[in-house]
């Protein structure tokens, strides 16, 4: 109907079929108050979890409520460096803002003292020798380079203890 | 009491990688005006519109039913847009049968679509964030680790995974809209490809999407078009928190739920012998063994043997995704409401070479988030 | 069901319970979590009831506020939706979250619902981020701010013989002498008219008075049918609920007018008996003597003693939080019938229009 | 509690979209970059402009392509005396709404007028372009309108 001859015809560039509208925003951002105070915590080189006042859980990091109840966590707790890898996958893949060389293996850590795994990159074993129930220590960057991020922690890494039983850790699958 | 609601009109776009032969509007429209020129109307006919999509930094057009609004025939009308995430298909095609079965409107226009190639789908959905931790796994990368939980708990089989890769593509090439055409996919071709995820390999994973999806919803007293048409038997969503303590993410109780009511509803009380044909959002192959159990085909840690059985495949006795499912086309918006119009397409009789014969009752099902939002229908040829 | 004449009459159904934050420029200490929790917290509390009263619940947001996809998702931590809940989002003010959930409402299965919405303007800049509402070939790579484009609605309104400046400013000066009386509003004052109109231009014919603040804020209704409308409160009830959308391209409207506002009032009944208060969502003065016209409103109507939106604007917000002080005015017993209205897009291009009534 | 519990960081969100645009809004771009305005026709007869695939108001298929202006009719305007940073112009400007010469809808774009005295709703402009050259296939490739017979 519409891209013919007239429009076409005035020159020998073809017609347009692809319009670039580059969009970029500025924001200032905050995690919040609670999320500050864990973000403070790894500053520190310390996990901090906050502790739910009606089922007791222990979340790290909060992100102010308590995901089931709705109600404010309060109670700072200060978590073990060790937790247990309940389970993993191990990255192949190449993609925009990736940092790590591939293979890696990327693992869900329940640090001791949580109810709650968070997303952790797990380093000085081979890939192929990771297990669910492998226990683990987190290293952290030197101390003059902590900052408020999980940059802080460089990895995870096996820590030599007997790997958990599965029993103890299949609720947190 | 809620009114009657059907499906009269179903549309959906070619899906590519990169439609880039049309605007946005070009888009949603291809899949409108099928859709309306399947229910024998026009857009002057049309109550309302109902429009999903996933984020809008996807197009970077934000709350895109404003630009939208006139080429969905919208202007006077009431135009609403949703947004759930992966489920958003689902339940904008939900939201939209509520208008009718809530007596309001007697005919609804629903839209569903994203353009994922005017930005990249990887980007727009993990902008990092400040404070956030550092981008390790991305999209499949969250999902991976689940699967091998549920490998773990049921003792499946590696090569299940596989199986339902070359089940769903093979399925495919009966479905002329699909995005994956791969003529001569077999087990040992996904066994070959790329290691993404361990343990999930490239072509167990979906593809990224260009494509648009609409249905013309009717109450029981404005019926038109040339198909006979799907009755909505049950729909329901439910939704649970992206993370809590002891969360299940392998079997989710939100998808419990969620299908529980829709069984309850249409009157479901044996899936597996009941429901002739199944579409469910499965954008990674493992997750089929995993929804046959979170939606009850099967007891849990028995999902993989139903796959290994056959029983899924298109001439098994409960096919899951003949038209190709999220592992052949995967316009993420979209992508809920294609399950939904599929087996809508199923109990009318139009699905064509991926028709099952005899069709009368089907489930669609999307999901969305960490698997934390769901969404679903029964649809039958009966009226309920 | 009824469905007599084209218009049905719809299940009763009553603003049980209305909360909001304190509006404010910028609340830069907290996540959207912990902005939302006490304002849920407060919407049952003063009915009694708790999440697991509650069948339903949908929510009205938008991404590009913060910047980050998937804000809702995180938001509902501030509920607690376990065991899971039938739950719903739009991408749309509250106010059409609040339609979402009246609609399931209306087949009488289900008999409570919490709406709740969040809008922090504050985080980005609002004159870029809703350049990105405009036609995305045409119109939003020229980046224009949604300043100018209520501007170009504010001179074709002049040139059309339907309102002068100084109207404007009465509008401004009125809304945010009203605001002293409302604790929740940001930008509360009493600076005359005449005073007002010798701000400098933002951009002609707009001078600085006649735009809304930047404002973060939250709020929360819960819906009532049924026993339980009557059990947890005084009813507000809706009468009537509808919205509608114009065609997209400013070139293409007449912006002097509001069709789709008219049509929503026609279709809420807005005419079909007296109307005490108006709260309209005219982010923009010249906006309110556009929809005055377009509901129907004469001069007996009192219009927006909350301050309105030219007192608080909380994006995605702002239109539910109209509701929501409509019905305050009715269960203090300051108000027997109300009109409440919600707006979206440039220059007023969709209306949500809701009638409220006490018994 | 300490003045400020929450960290702060600055964030940015940036992408460079490229956009396909289909026939119709393709037209209108390649004739922009050739040096005309271009419109539809719509359901109704009336001429579109800019263009789009559906008629604005009843969503049918528009028709044929129509060459318009270059001149056309301020029907509303704002001036604009300080222009923010993705503004189209960095000096002083007004935003109108121009129904150019057989259109029946009105384009949003840029009047350089020099002043706001110097505007008026009925006023007549006319298209300036940028050179040939720097012209890709965008609204951009319009510098700004000017007001007929003498621009500032």
């Amino acid at each position: 109907m519409a891209d013919r001859d007239d429009t076409a015809a005035a020159g020998d560039l073809g017609p347009v079929t692809t319009l670039a509208t580059p969009i970029r925003l500025d924001f200032e951002f905050t995690p919040g108050v609670a999320q500050s105070r864990f973000l403070r915590g790894l500053e520190r080189g310390r996990f901090i979890g906050q502790r739910c006042p009606k089922c007791g859980m222990v979340y790290v990091p909060s992100r102010g409520s308590c995901p089931t109840d709705g109600v404010p966590t309060t109670e700072d707790v200060e978590l073990a460096n060790v937790g247990t890898v309940t389970t993993y996958c191990v990255v192949n893949v190449p993609f925009a803002g990736q940092s790590i060389e591939i293979p890696y293996i990327c693992a869900q850590v329940l640090l001791d003292g949580a109810n709650i795994s968070f997303m952790g990159l797990i380093q000085e074993i081979p890939a192929d020798q990771i297990r669910m129930g492998m226990r683990v220590e987190a290293v952290w960057v030197d101390p003059d380079r902590l900052t408020p991020s999980l940059a802080s922690v460089r990895y995870f890494r096996p820590n030599g203890e007997p790997d958990a039983d599965y029993e103890s850790f299949k609720e947190y699958l | 009491m809620a009114e009657r609601c059907a499906v009269i009109g179903v549309g959906q776009t070619h899906h590519k990688a990169k439609r880039d032969d049309v605007s946005i509007a070009g888009l949603v429209r291809e899949a409108a005006k099928m859709a309306l020129a399947d229910a024998d109307l026009t857009w002057t006919d049309i109550d309302a519109v109902v429009i999903g999509k996933a984020p809008d930094m996807f197009e970077g057009n934000m709350m895109p039913e404003l630009y939208l609004a006139p080429a969905l025939g919208a202007v006077g009308k009431p135009m609403f847009r949703v947004h759930t995430a992966g489920s958003v298909g689902g339940s904008t095609a939900l939201v939209a049968a509520h208008l009718i079965s809530s007596g309001i409107h007697k005919r609804v226009l629903t839209v569903a679509y994203e353009k994922q190639s005017d930005s990249d789908a990887m980007w727009a959905l993990s902008v990092p964030q400040p404070f956030a931790a550092p981008l390790l796994a991305g999209a499949g990368g969250y999902f991976a680790p689940h699967i091998r939980a549920y490998m773990r708990r049921s003792g499946a089989p590696e090569y299940i995974g596989r199986m339902v890769a070359v089940k769903d593509r093979r399925n495919a090439m009966r479905n002329p809209y699909a995005h994956l055409h791969i003529a001569d996919i077999d087990m040992k071709m996904v066994e070959e490809s790329m290691m993404l995820w361990d343990p999930l390999r490239y072509l167990e994973a979906c593809p990224s999407s260009d494509g648009a999806a609409a249905m013309v919803l009717s109450s029981e007293d404005a019926l038109s078009g040339q198909y006979p048409p799907a009755w909505i038997h049950g729909m329901a969503m439910r939704s649970e928190p992206t993370m809590f303590a002891g969360r299940d993410q392998v079997n989710p109780r939100a998808g419990r739920d969620c299908s529980a009511d829709v069984y309850a509803q249409a009157g479901i009380t044996d899936p597996r012998r009941q429901i002739d044909v199944a579409e469910v959002y499965v954008p990674f192959s493992w997750y089929e063994p995993m929804w046959l159990e979170n939606l009850g085909f099967c007891d849990l840690g028995d999902g993989w043997k139903l796959t290994e059985s056959g029983a899924t495949a298109f001439d098994g006795d409960i096919p899951w995704n003949t038209s190709g499912g999220v592992l052949s086309s995967n316009p993420i918006g979209a992508s809920g409401m294609l399950r939904f119009l599929e087996v809508a397409m199923q109990v009318r009789g139009q699905a064509g070479e991926h028709q099952i014969g005899g069709a009368r009752v089907a489930l669609g099902q999307a999901y969305g988030g960490g698997s934390q939002f769901f969404s679903m229908w029964v649809v039958g040829s009966d009226k309920p | 069901m009824s469905a007599v004449a084209g218009r049905r009459t719809p299940r009763p159904v009553s603003i049980a319970s209305f909360a909001q934050a304190r509006n404010v420029r910028r609340d830069d200490e907290h996540n959207e979590v912990e902005m939302l929790m006490p304002v849920v917290a407060e919407v049952f509390g003063t009915i009694g009831i708790t999440k697991d009263d509650i069948d339903f619940i949908c929510s009205g947001s938008t991404d590009y506020l913060i910047g980050g996809p998937f804000s809702f998702v995180t938001a509902l931590d501030a509920v607690g939706v376990w065991p899971p809940k039938s739950e719903s989002h739009v991408e749309m003010d509250g106010a059409w979250a609040l339609y979402e959930a009246w609609v399931l409402l209306q087949e009488g299965e289900i008999d409570a619902a919490l709406v709740y919405c969040f809008g922090r303007s504050s985080p980005g800049n609002l004159n870029e981020i809703l350049a990105l509402q405009l036609d995305p070939y045409y119109v939003a790579p020229l980046w224009p701010d949604p300043v100018s484009l209520a501007a170009l609605q504010a001179r074709a309104l002049i040139d059309a013989g339907k309102a002068t400046e100084a109207d404007f400013a009465a509008i401004a000066s009125r809304s945010r002498r009203d605001a002293l009386d409302n604790p929740k509003a940001q930008v509360a004052n009493d600076i005359p008219a005449e005073k007002l109109l010798e701000d400098e231009y933002i951009v002609s014919p707009l001078r600085r008075h006649a735009l809304p603040p930047i404002t973060d804020g939250v709020a929360a209704i819960v819906l009532a049918a049924g026993d339980k409308a009557r059990q947890w409160s005084k009813p507000v009830w809706i009468t009537g609920l509808d919205h509608r959308i114009e065609t997209h391209s400013l070139g293409a409207r007449d912006l002097t007018s509001s069709p789709s506002t008219a049509r929503a009032a026609e279709g809420a009944g807005v005419s079909d008996g007296p109307i005490d208060v108006a709260e309209i969502h005219a982010p923009f003065a010249h906006q309110e003597i556009i929809l005055k016209e377009a509901l129907g409103l004469d001069e007996t109507v009192v219009v927006n003693p909350s301050g309105g939106p030219l007192a608080a604007n909380p994006l995605m917000s702002a239109g539910l939080i109209r509701i929501g002080e409509a019905a305050t005015r009715i269960s203090s017993g300051r108000a027997h019938r109300a009109v409440a209205h919600a707006t979206s897009g440039p220059c007023l291009q969709q209306n949500l229009v809701c009638v409220l009534e006490g018994e | 509690m300490p003045e400020s519990e929450a960290l702060h960081a600055s964030h940015r969100l940036e992408y460079p979209y490229a956009r396909s645009v289909g026939p119709v809004i393709g037209a209108f771009l390649t004739g922009l970059r050739d040096g005309r305005l271009l419109g539809v026709r719509g359901s109704g007869g009336s001429v579109i402009v800019p263009p789009t695939e559906y008629d604005p108001d009843t969503g049918d298929d528009t028709g044929e392509v129509v060459e318009v202006g270059p001149g056309g009719v301020v029907e509303s305007w704002a001036w604009v005396p300080d222009p923010l940073p993705k503004h189209p112009s960095d000096r002083p400007f007004a935003w109108a709404l121009i129904r150019l010469d057989g259109a029946d809808t009105a384009l949003l774009h840029a009047v350089d007028s020099g002043g706001p005295d110097r505007l008026a709703t009925g006023d007549r402009v006319t298209v300036r372009f940028r050179p040939a050259a720097e012209r890709i296939g965008s609204m951009a490739d319009i510098e700004a309108f000017v007001p007929e017979g003498g621009a500032a």
